[in-house]
């Protein structure tokens, strides 16, 4: 699998993702430009956390008309994986490749912090083949509140589309564990075709023996 | 010489804008004429105390600033860099935003970010960790919570957004900081030996342009209103607060480190206070050249603003290039790569004269020489007194203090735990990104100082801001020896060998005589301190007029920001939380009865004037070296120095992380 | 010609509004008790190019729907003069 | 009586407007040229208690001074009815 990762202006989290990927993974990855509009042959297209365009408007609003996005959006449609963290994923659910939308955080404040999320999903590639329990994994963003409608948010669960929700360390969904008011504790969800995803959680960050928490590399571990 | 500018400027109007008589005859000395209204604004912004450091310049030339390391001395460039070997170096600074902090909380915190990246990616560093170090008032005033929650939020905004973790520093709470808040930023870069950027003009016929955000109102006089004091009035003085854009700023960072990396420029250097003023005038200055600049060509945010007003001008997210000529296209293709905007404003010239244009008239034309600091600014001897308060200190008896029965010790360690200098500052920290950039080793595995690993290398970079007020108020050559001996203790602790200090000092009004011996009493003591740890000074910043409620002022404070080094990161990092149960627990450093300045006497016994804590300097030294070679043998498993709240308080921070608990018998 | 929209952006009324009702548990905490339902939404000015007012409100209309409001979780209106 | 006031909060004239300005790019990144001068602010709906309309206009007055403008760099005006 090659993967890419494309930096937008304000992407901050590129480099971390690049690093992850090729030197605690051993991936080809390579580095694409909003500004182009080739996705020099990737398999697998990562838009990666930052404040694209400084989130000014709405994150992730002005980043989705990037000329890169009408590459990504055509590369998703036919069926070819796309991956949003963070920042990313809100650039997917404004460009309309995911359902809902990330609002700003129930206590209004940015919360950079460990979060626990356990795996929902059993048909979707990242968490397919996880152990059912909570994986510690940092979280960092002002606007992270998933939300969407009742009719969607069932099509969501009917569809098992809802790949990570917040628990506590123990893996039970609790509101407490629940660090930004998302509905159904959700951290992340892919798409009807299971190619496109999305995660607010930084796996990316917690993938480096330096760093004493592995817990993101065994979920980008999934990809591979 | 255009009509507009070329009314004559009377003494009245120099002293109105900060200039002394003594300065104006000295500025129509070297004029050989009266100086024009552009050309007296331009002399009151760089030789405010702020830019021209007139008041303080003498003290800090005391400080010890060679050292092996040591690639650029204070006051060379931008901000301090050492080597750190392998062809790597580290480049770091602290400054203040006190004042525009004051009036806008957000703003005046978010770009006092903005300015000191600046300084570190001006350099043609990457900033890979910023620090800041908060004082406040009353925490129960309303006041002191609206100034805490937009300041916060300023900061977290600003550096979340350009993406450097924010990893350190320390949040303070005294009522002497009510109306006067302290907010220092600091921030770490790391670059290639050999690839650093320098702040200088040369070579006649460069061109020199102006990269990033167009230029408004916003700031105007921020030089000189940093050289007042805050009041009520304060409040208006409105259009002298800055707005950042960290959106700007990260295009700003990347597009720089690429134009430096081309090797097309003669020098960088960032728009800070002054703005254009500052950055024109000192490159000039520092290579013995002048500047043609017209400022026509400078992008405006406003229709129709005075020469005086671009000049001035503080808008954030603005750095001047000196390219060499011919290469000018390579720059203009990477700003554009990146949105940022670049325009040619002025040409290096030979005589070292700056000349102003704007509408084609020549309306200021001064020596670069004589405006700045190490040149033809001012530079004064204050007066010095012994404040009254010390007689206070002297009449305190150990003796005379209630003995804290068995009952109350755990009614004492609760209120001490409560106090809000002590408490926990996640409420604060967890909204600022601090992992980032994935290099910080403390996220998950905590320690004194922040331990950054260098992408690619064994090594790591360990930073910490440390200082108390209150023992540098007691006594500020103990105080600030204190400060300096802390901020080495917390880099120890984590493994780390101390190697440079970087200096914020926030003091009241220079020209009160109590204050400046305040002041001087700081500096003998970082002197002494950074001779004994072998830390040079590479620089920092001075913060005059920092008042309190009361007329008087701030606490004096000495922030001492400092970077120590660990070679061997993975293995030779120390953590400050507790382990596994059976653990033994040991005190390493002489006990002494000594509770001076300490929480529990100023807080619970409400006893406000004590001397300050005990120090020696020699065996604080040999405490450290001793602690290294434990750590280097690796025989604990974590280290922790006592300060806030004493002991206690110390067990008890080692104890949270891993919900341990301890188990000690006193004497 | 030139014309000067202004543009209201609020969310729609299903949507939760976290911003909203943080900022009613601060007027309360100053004890302004007597407002309530706070909603909180975008305006923008902007300045527009057109040929006539019809082709005006196309353009914002346009700028509308693809950028400055999520229709999916935004309504938004305009005034053109 | 219940009232219902619209509340327009803008940026200070003299003040940067980042958002404004990186909205601007992104109009212009969709083609939409003839837009200019983005200026972006908050529109706050809310409902208030009073006995008459002076004393409700006086509670948003304070509502706006005391919490939900920034004088110092915004500016803001209200409708009542």
């Amino acid at each position: 699998m090659k993967f890419g990762v494309v930096t937008f202006p304000g992407s901050n989290c590129d480099h971390d993702l690049i690093y992850a990927m090729r030197e605690n993974l051993g991936q080809e990855v390579v580095h694409l430009w909003h500004k182009d509009h080739d996705l020099q042959g990737c398999d697998f297209i990562f838009l990666p956390g930052g404040f694209s365009y400084g989130d000014y408007l709405r994150s992730g609003a002005i980043a989705r008309f990037s000329p890169i996005m009408d590459e990504v959006i055509a590369h998703a449609n036919k069926g070819g994986y796309v991956m949003g963290i963070c920042n990313g994923f809100q650039m997917l659910t404004e460009a309309g490749l995911l359902d809902g939308a990330l609002l700003h955080n129930a206590s209004t404040r940015f919360i950079c912090k460990n979060v626990h999320i356990v795996p929902a999903s059993r048909s979707a590639l990242i968490t397919q083949n996880l152990e059912h329990k909570a994986y510690k994994v940092p979280i960092a963003h002002g606007e992270g509140n998933y939300f969407c409608t009742p009719d969607v948010l069932k099509k969501l669960q009917d569809n098992d589309q809802v790949i990570f929700r917040y628990c506590d360390e123990n893996g039970r969904i609790t509101d407490a564990a629940n660090p930004n008011g998302s509905l159904d504790n959700i951290a992340g969800v892919c798409n009807v075709g299971k190619n496109v995803f999305g995660l607010m959680p930084h796996p990316e960050r917690a993938a480096d023996e330096m760093l004493a928490n592995m817990d993101g590399r065994k979920l980008l571990a999934q990809l591979v | 010489m255009s009509n507009q500018v070329s009314t004559p400027v009377t003494a009245e109007i120099a002293a109105k804008l900060g200039i002394s008589a003594d300065e104006f005859d000295k500025i129509k000395e070297v004029l050989g004429r009266t100086p024009n209204f552009t050309e007296i604004s331009i002399y009151s912004v760089m030789w405010s105390e702020h830019c021209s450091y007139k008041n303080s310049i003498l003290q800090l030339k005391t400080l010890p600033k060679k050292g092996e390391r040591v690639l650029a001395e204070a006051g060379e460039e931008n901000a301090g860099l050492m080597d750190i070997g392998d062809g790597l170096a580290v480049a770091f600074k602290i400054e203040s935003h006190n004042h525009p902090s004051a009036i806008e909380p957000y703003q005046g915190a978010a770009t006092g970010v903005g300015g000191i990246h600046r300084d570190i990616f001006s350099m043609g560093a990457r900033p890979i960790a910023a620090l800041n170090s908060l004082r406040f008032g009353d925490l129960s005033l309303p006041k002191t919570q609206h100034l805490l929650k937009g300041v916060v939020r300023g900061i977290g905004n600003y550096g979340n957004a350009f993406g450097v973790p924010t990893v350190g520093g320390e949040v303070f709470f005294d009522p002497c900081y009510n109306i006067n808040p302290l907010v220092n930023a600091m921030s770490v870069g790391i670059v290639e030996v050999g690839k650093t950027a320098s702040a200088i003009a040369e070579g006649a016929g460069n061109p020199v342009f102006i990269i990033g955000s167009s230029t408004g109102t916003d700031g105007i006089h921020g030089a000189t209103f940093a050289s007042e004091d805050i009041g009520e009035d304060s409040e208006s003085k409105l259009p002298s607060v800055q707005v950042g854009d960290p959106f700007e700023e990260k295009l700003l960072l990347e597009a720089t480190l690429e134009c430096i990396e081309t090797g097309a420029l003669v020098g960088v250097q960032d728009m800070g206070a002054a703005g254009i003023t500052c950055s024109t005038s000192e490159m000039a200055a520092k290579g013995n050249a002048g500047m043609d600049v017209d400022l026509d060509k400078i992008p405006t945010r406003q229709e129709n603003m005075e020469a005086w007003e671009i000049l001035l001008s503080e808008s954030q997210e603005r750095m001047l290039f000196v390219v060499k000529k011919g290469r000018e296209q390579e720059i203009i293709d990477i700003c554009k790569k990146w949105d940022v905007h670049c325009e040619q404003i002025a040409t290096v010239t030979d005589g070292g004269m700056l000349r102003y244009f704007h509408k084609g008239e020549l309306i200021a034309e001064i020596p670069a020489e004589s405006l700045v600091l190490g040149g033809g600014a001012p530079v004064y001897v204050r007066e010095q007194k012994e404040p009254a308060y010390l007689k206070e200190i002297q009449k305190f008896k150990l003796s005379k203090v209630p003995e804290a029965t068995g009952e109350e010790h755990l009614e004492v360690i609760d209120f001490l735990l409560a106090l809000p200098s002590i408490a926990s500052k996640r409420w604060v920290t967890e909204q600022y990104d601090s992992m980032v950039g994935t290099s910080n080793m403390s996220t998950n595995d905590p320690s004194d100082a922040a331990v950054v690993r260098i992408i690619g290398r064994e090594q790591a970079v360990v930073v910490t801001a440390d200082c108390n007020p209150r023992y540098v108020h007691a006594d500020p050559e103990q105080g600030c020896a204190l400060a300096v001996a802390e901020a080495a203790r917390n880099i120890v602790c984590s493994g780390g060998t101390p190697i440079g200090v970087t200096n914020c000092l926030n003091f009241g009004n220079p020209y009160k005589p109590e204050v400046y011996w305040q002041f001087a009493g700081a500096i003998r003591g970082m002197k002494k301190a950074c001779e004994k740890f072998g830390t040079p000074v590479t620089g920092g910043n001075v913060s005059f007029y920092n008042q309190s409620e009361s007329g008087g002022s701030v606490f004096p404070t000495p922030t001492i920001g400092m970077v120590g080094l660990i070679e061997d990161a993975f293995n030779k990092k120390m953590s400050m939380n507790f382990r596994k149960k059976g653990h033994v627990i040991y005190q390493m450093g002489r006990m002494v009865e000594d509770l001076g300045c300490s929480d529990y006497l100023y807080h619970y016994r409400g006893i406000k004037h004590s001397p300050a804590p005990y120090l020696n300097l020699e065996d604080e030294h040999k405490l450290q070296k001793a602690l290294l070679k434990l750590i280097d043998q690796e025989l604990i498993y974590s280290a922790h120095d006592v300060s806030d709240g004493g002991a206690a308080i110390t067990l008890l921070e080692s104890a949270f992380p891993n919900n341990m608990g301890f188990v000690i018998e006193t004497p | 010609m030139k014309y000067k929209a202004t543009i209201h952006i609020m969310p729609r009324d299903e949507i939760l509004d976290p911003q909203g009702k943080a900022t009613l548990l601060g007027l309360h905490n100053l004890g302004l008790d007597d407002i309530g339902q706070v909603r909180i939404g975008k305006r923008i000015e902007v300045e527009v190019e057109a040929k006539d007012k019809q082709a005006a409100e196309d353009k914002v209309k346009e700028a509308c729907t693809k950028l400055l409001a999520n229709t999916i979780i935004e309504k938004f209106e305009f005034e053109l003069n």
